[in-house]
């Protein structure tokens, strides 16, 4: 029940974003009357049941990526 | 950033390199716990769990909120369905749960309550609406990741002038259950997957009295093959320097601090009360409820509902599920009575149980 | 006519043989409809393949189609899956009360219009219209009949050791579609309903390859519980390939937002075909010819591994069950 | 399974596959149908009969039948009126969520039961489950199929100068049996509807008289109707003697009170039998043999006074014409 | 729409008449608000829209059966 | 008594020898109308009408009350048909008259009226006690037959305490109508059959002056076959001696002085009122309203309800058809457009409108 997906914003309206889901063209909208901060366009948000939770920070996906191939190296 | 990008954590490369890590690493069993459904599911459904050595256990705890929805509640709601004048709106998750008698939501339709899915809490605003003369009563379920969507709700409907909303307010909120379940002597994991969409909201802090209490190991990790396989294998490596550490690799999307506005908005319309938690009994401060100030919303103050404890079920070993000491094909009720369709105990009740999950993905 | 449908457009009045003559007859006609009738004279042969189904699709307009084209691709696919060529078709219309006349016209239409395109005559019908709120707007049944050109026909329970299993095109995409119209599930998704009339491709494919064991189409449940029906029927286990089940992303982005597998989602347009191995390059290759073909690809093998189960092998290349699901929560996909 | 029906019995999935197999095999079981393929595989040739229709009567259980049975004998009787035997029959169920589950046993029991008794096996089906309010209880389609026995099959053209006019028994009493059942219409009558399954009569008849020109059921619409569709179609005209026609006086009684003309109301079990002349005689003795024929009687003749139409004799000597209605006030006979 | 019809009257509870309607076995019921006075078991009633209008006489009928007779006497 | 011997009215034999002396007696053409539906139907139906000698000349007058009921007093239905609030109460003969842009209830229905076809106006009790929050309407249309059953209703809601039912009044009476007919100058009649059910009620003095003022005949008659018969010998007899009599041939059911007791109740709850005829226009105090003692159940005064004059109809010979100057198939639209599927005037509204009836019954 705590599923979450994220969603790239490609509009806002008011306090509404709406967001592409996936790589193809299906679109979800997501209130953001929880997120501290207005998003950008081009921006991930995590969304669940219709509220976008969070931005996702992209340099710390890459910092956690990186990780995990450090992790594995040399194996 | 792009979609592409975000698949890499599924790359199965390089989570064949990490089970094989793992594999290496491995001395000895290590006996691992997830406190969210919805990595119980994504362990299941992309297939990690047939790939994991078998010397990792997996085990899976009071993570999924439906589950842990108390018996009483769930005769609450469905009582409440049958009220002519009320109009139930809930997440799909609750549609088959089963109350006393077999009931459930799915019946109490079919004998004429009104219920409606919804997605979001938010369209319960539009159903208030459209039904003037109805009161529409949403039931509030769920951890930390939602019940900040139902207090944004219900300040939306105040601000709307709404008057015909309520909310049966059930969240349960995870850090004290964990404690409770950690409290528990005969206990037996060595480290926890913690939830990444609860600590979106509330930060990694509540959770640093794993290791500081209890001397356990516990992962903030996202849903990913590769967020999951990253966190046992740093649990293992920890064991074997006999360290027990708290931290987020989920940072992505968990701060430190959580989403401090959603915690706000939380707070400002629930505050903590004793909860019952199904399978467990009463957790101290657990649970969530609607503030005086709030009280409007209230379903509960409206209906006077009480929820009071009754016997555990006969025969299911939800318990002893739930705490890491038997898997659930080691009931002697699972797959037969007990099946999704059919539930005894709580852990088949959801599809993010573990009973359901090991019923519908395992393989013999 | 009136410009909404009338409880007496179904009394077997003067009213009924207005709407039958004017609307019907007029979208459907052929010599033995125009006969009127109580039953349709037919001339055939040999070994019959008879299908029924009834469409109860919400809403009955969407994108990719309507409740009376369905209707037609519908009975029609499940006759040709039988490895038969759908000759003739009946229709049974109930109808609410108060329907706009002219989204019955365009209903029958569309539905003249699949049968014509399919290559079936509607030789025999009936209507009714129940007060309103005794139905909601429109139902439709349709049977069909054709004639089956191989033997054996091929049979859900005929799959066998070592057969590939073959999928005609990407699944989920009338599920999510009629997920998409419904009112409050705030999401768009640009991808219609694939509802087509298969007959002519699959009577293609089984004239060239008459070693066809199974065919099927995935509608309600999706392609594992249509999967699982086989598995069931003919104890074998098929081992799913994942990674080469073709979903578009339109519609794995929608099933992401509402927790949703597209491997249960309805299909209306495709097929599955299930044939010993040696064989599946060509069908493969006939499939592909076919527009409605044209992303058929091979998405696993019958094995022994787990008799009447359906084992997926995940992208990752773990193994899971691909079970059966007690029911579903969307419901009228059809 | 649950006392009530619910969503997922028509789901597709596993709860739609209990109900299939608990309640519908186990009324229904035969070969065919036991295969659960999407079509049903059948073997017959020549020139077959095909008909199709769809019951929404209201009540569901009336005195002398329910809805079960009344859809078995409905489209058996269609096809048999072809100068057929009916072999195999399709049934589409559409069930609104919350039916009690044991009135739906009733239901299919009934159907199985009326099928064996008309020796018509059915051989594939669909279960469709609404949500409350999507249907009013249950709505069942039916279609069969049957082989042609005669040549030409009889026909609503056929009807031709001087053929003599029979019909197998009393008219109107299922209609009226379904309008007591009526809420708050303050009349009861001790008359049950007359639905049965006259394929054996049928057949019998047209075996001794392949001459027979026309056979119809008056259903809805009743005699009135028919008849008229018959001198429309054949252009002759039909000249009924008002005092043969028999009426139950229970049925007479009732039309009285509620302004009605039994000519109007529905049958369910009862036939028109157009033949020349000559062969009526042979054709009576035929039907009062039978316990569904034992009242049949000639009523007319058709004449070349009124082309297409059908005038009544009335017990006065008096004529008058016999039209056909608008539609009707009585909805949902069948 | 003033069509009323006889019926015999088989039983009466408080003000209402259950009567048979032609020789069958079909009854219907009137209201007797209408009627000036109570009918008895066996008599005949002129029923319109659930209401008796009228007891029928008997002695009237076969008055008029009479005169109908006489009137073509000798035709 | 038996049926048997009711159905002695019927007898093929005695009509037959009625018909006989009637062409016998005839010297010239009698021109007779009916003034109840009820009779046109009968006439029509055992198909009298086919059997009597040419010389006879049949005419329908304003017999039907559903053909008489005024457009306005249709559209006035309609529009309150279309009401949330309401739900229509109706004998079914009002279900197919059509109002202004071809409006009718059946399509109000199709729309999404809640209209309820009812066999007795008793009915409408129930349902009123069935649907408390709403307001059953019931739409009183008949003559002096059927106005005393509406107010036995009323008395009866009343003491019941039924607070939801109200009457659309549009009933009419028989006698006054009749005189309007007469005093036409054009009209051609030579004798009247007059309403056996309406007499049952108001017996046969308010008929005396059509002898007394018009010098023409008329006879209370029933509705079997030689019934009309031997009135029809009368009026020839009558003519021949030059006498105009006003006689009740029925008199097993209606009294002299008709059914008091209904009398009363009928004029306990209605009062005379000039009334609207569709087809010939105002009648002074042909119409009932319901009295100011009882105007809870008025649903005109509810509903601010009056009616209004129009414009006659194009075309529509009704006016002469009515009056006995034009037969309906001499009326150039009847058959083609004016059908009872599609009627043009009032006379085609009805199963019991003559130009209906010719429709229906009647061969080339
Ligand atoms: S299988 Fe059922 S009874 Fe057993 S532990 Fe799981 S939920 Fe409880
Ligand atoms: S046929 Fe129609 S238009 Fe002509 S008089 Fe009769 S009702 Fe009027
Ligand atoms: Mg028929
Ligand atoms: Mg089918
Ligand atoms: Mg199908
Ligand atoms: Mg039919
Ligand atoms: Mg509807
Ligand atoms: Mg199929
Ligand atoms: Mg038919
Ligand atoms: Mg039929
Ligand atoms: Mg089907
Ligand atoms: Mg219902």
């Amino acid at each position: 029940m705590c599923l979450a997906v994220p969603a790239e914003v490609i509009s806002i309206e008011d306090d509404t974003a709406v967001c592409r889901v996936d790589r193809g063209q299906t679109t979800v909208k997501a209130s953001l009357m929880l997120l501290p901060e207005k998003p950008e366009l081009g921006e991930f948000l995590i969304i669940h049941a219709g509220f976008a939770l969070r931005i996702l920070d992209r340099e710390e996906a890459e910092k956690s990526l990186r990780s995990m191939n450090l992790a594995v190296e040399g194996v | 950033m792009s979609f592409e990008f975000l698949e890499k954590f599924r790359d199965p490369e390089l989570c064949r390199k990490m089970l094989d890590r793992m594999e290496a690493e491995l001395e000895s069993d290590l006996r691992f716990m997830e406190v969210c459904g919805t990595h119980t599911v994504a362990i299941f459904q992309s297939g990690l769990r047939s790939l994991l050595p078998k010397k990792i256990v997996h085990l899976s705890g009071p993570g999924c909120p439906v589950c842990v929805t108390h018996e009483s509640e769930v005769n609450a709601f469905l009582d409440l369905a049958a009220n002519e004048r009320v109009i139930m709106a809930t997440f799909g998750d609750l549609m088959r749960v089963p109350g006393d008698n077999g009931r459930n939501l799915k019946k109490a339709v079919a004998d004429g309550a009104r219920v409606k899915v919804v997605y979001s809490p938010f369209d319960t605003l539009k159903l208030a609406k459209e039904n003037p003369d109805d009161l529409v009563v949403f039931i509030g379920v769920g951890f930390e990741t939602t019940a900040p969507t139902i207090a944004a709700t219900m300040k939306m409907a105040r601000q709307q002038g709404i008057k015909n909303l309520r909310i049966l307010c059930f969240h349960k909120t995870v850090p004290l259950a964990l404690d409770a379940l950690l409290s528990d002597e005969a206990i037996n994991v060595d480290g926890f997957i913690l939830p990444g969409h609860v600590s979106a909201i509330i930060g990694t802090k509540p959770y640093e009295f794993i290791a500081e209490k209890y001397n356990k190991s516990a992962v903030v990790t996202g849903f990913e093959p590769l967020d999951i396989l990253q966190s046992l294998n740093q649990m293992i490596d920890w064991r074997k320097k006999g360290e027990a550490h708290v931290v987020n690799n989920y940072t992505r999307i968990v701060g430190e601090n959580g989403n401090t506005k959603a915690v706000e908005i939380m707070y400002e319309v629930f505050e903590p009360i004793d909860a019952l938690w199904r399978g467990i009994g009463l957790i101290p401060g657990s649970g969530l409820e609607i503030r005086a100030e709030w009280e409007e919303f209230d379903a509960k103050k409206e209906f006077g509902i009480t929820i009071e404890d009754c016997a555990p079920l006969k025969g299911c070993k939800c318990g002893d599920i739930l705490k890491g000491i038997k898997q659930p094909d080691e009931c002697p009720l699972f797959g037969k009575p007990c099946t999704p369709a059919n539930p005894v105990g709580p852990c088949m009740v959801s599809t993010e149980g573990s009973c359901a999950a090991y019923y519908k993905y395992k393989l013999d | 006519m009136s410009d909404k449908v009338l409880l007496d457009y179904g009394s077997g009045g003067r009213a009924s043989q207005r709407l039958i003559s004017q609307l019907f007859l007029n979208h459907f006609s052929n010599d033995e409809l125009n006969r009127l009738n109580d039953a349709a004279e037919l001339s055939m042969s040999g070994r019959l393949a008879m299908s029924t189904d009834s469409f109860t699709v919400d809403p009955i307009f969407f994108p990719g189609g309507d409740i009376g084209s369905l209707a037609v691709h519908g009975t029609v696919n499940d006759v040709a899956m039988m490895g038969a060529i759908p000759r003739y078709m009946t229709c049974g219309y109930i109808i609410e009360e108060g329907l706009p006349m002219a989204d019955l016209e365009t209903i029958v239409a569309s539905m003249g219009e699949a049968a014509r395109h399919a290559g079936v005559d509607i030789v025999t019908g009936d209507t009714k219209v129940v007060p309103k709120g005794a139905v909601d707007k429109i139902f439709i049944n349709t049977t069909g009949i054709g004639d089956i050109i191989v033997d054996p026909a091929p049979s859900g329970d005929a799959a066998r050791l070592g057969d590939a299993v073959l999928i005609s095109g990407t699944v989920g995409d009338h599920g999510l579609t009629i997920l998409g119209t419904r009112e409050g599930l705030e999401f768009e998704a640009a991808v219609q309903s694939d509802s087509a009339a298969l007959n002519h491709l699959l009577v293609k494919l089984v004239q060239e390859l008459p070693e066809v064991h199974v065919m099927r189409d995935p509608t309600r449940g999706g392609l594992a519980t249509t999967l699982n029906e086989i598995t069931g029927s003919s104890n074998v286990c098929c081992e799913l390939d994942e990674s080469a089940i073709p979903v578009r992303l339109e519609v794995k982005g929608g099933c992401s937002i509402l927790g949703l597998d597209p491997l249960y989602l309805a299909n209306e347009g495709k097929f599955l075909c299930i044939l010993p191995e040696e064989h599946s390059e060509k069908a493969l290759e006939i499939m592909r010819a076919d527009p409605l073909g044209q992303d058929a690809c091979r998405i696993g093998t019958m094995t022994d591994a787990n008799p009447g189960k359906v084992v997926l092998i995940t992208a990752l290349g773990g193994k899971r069950l691909l079970g059966m699901l007690e029911g579903e929560q969307l419901p009228r996909i059809c």
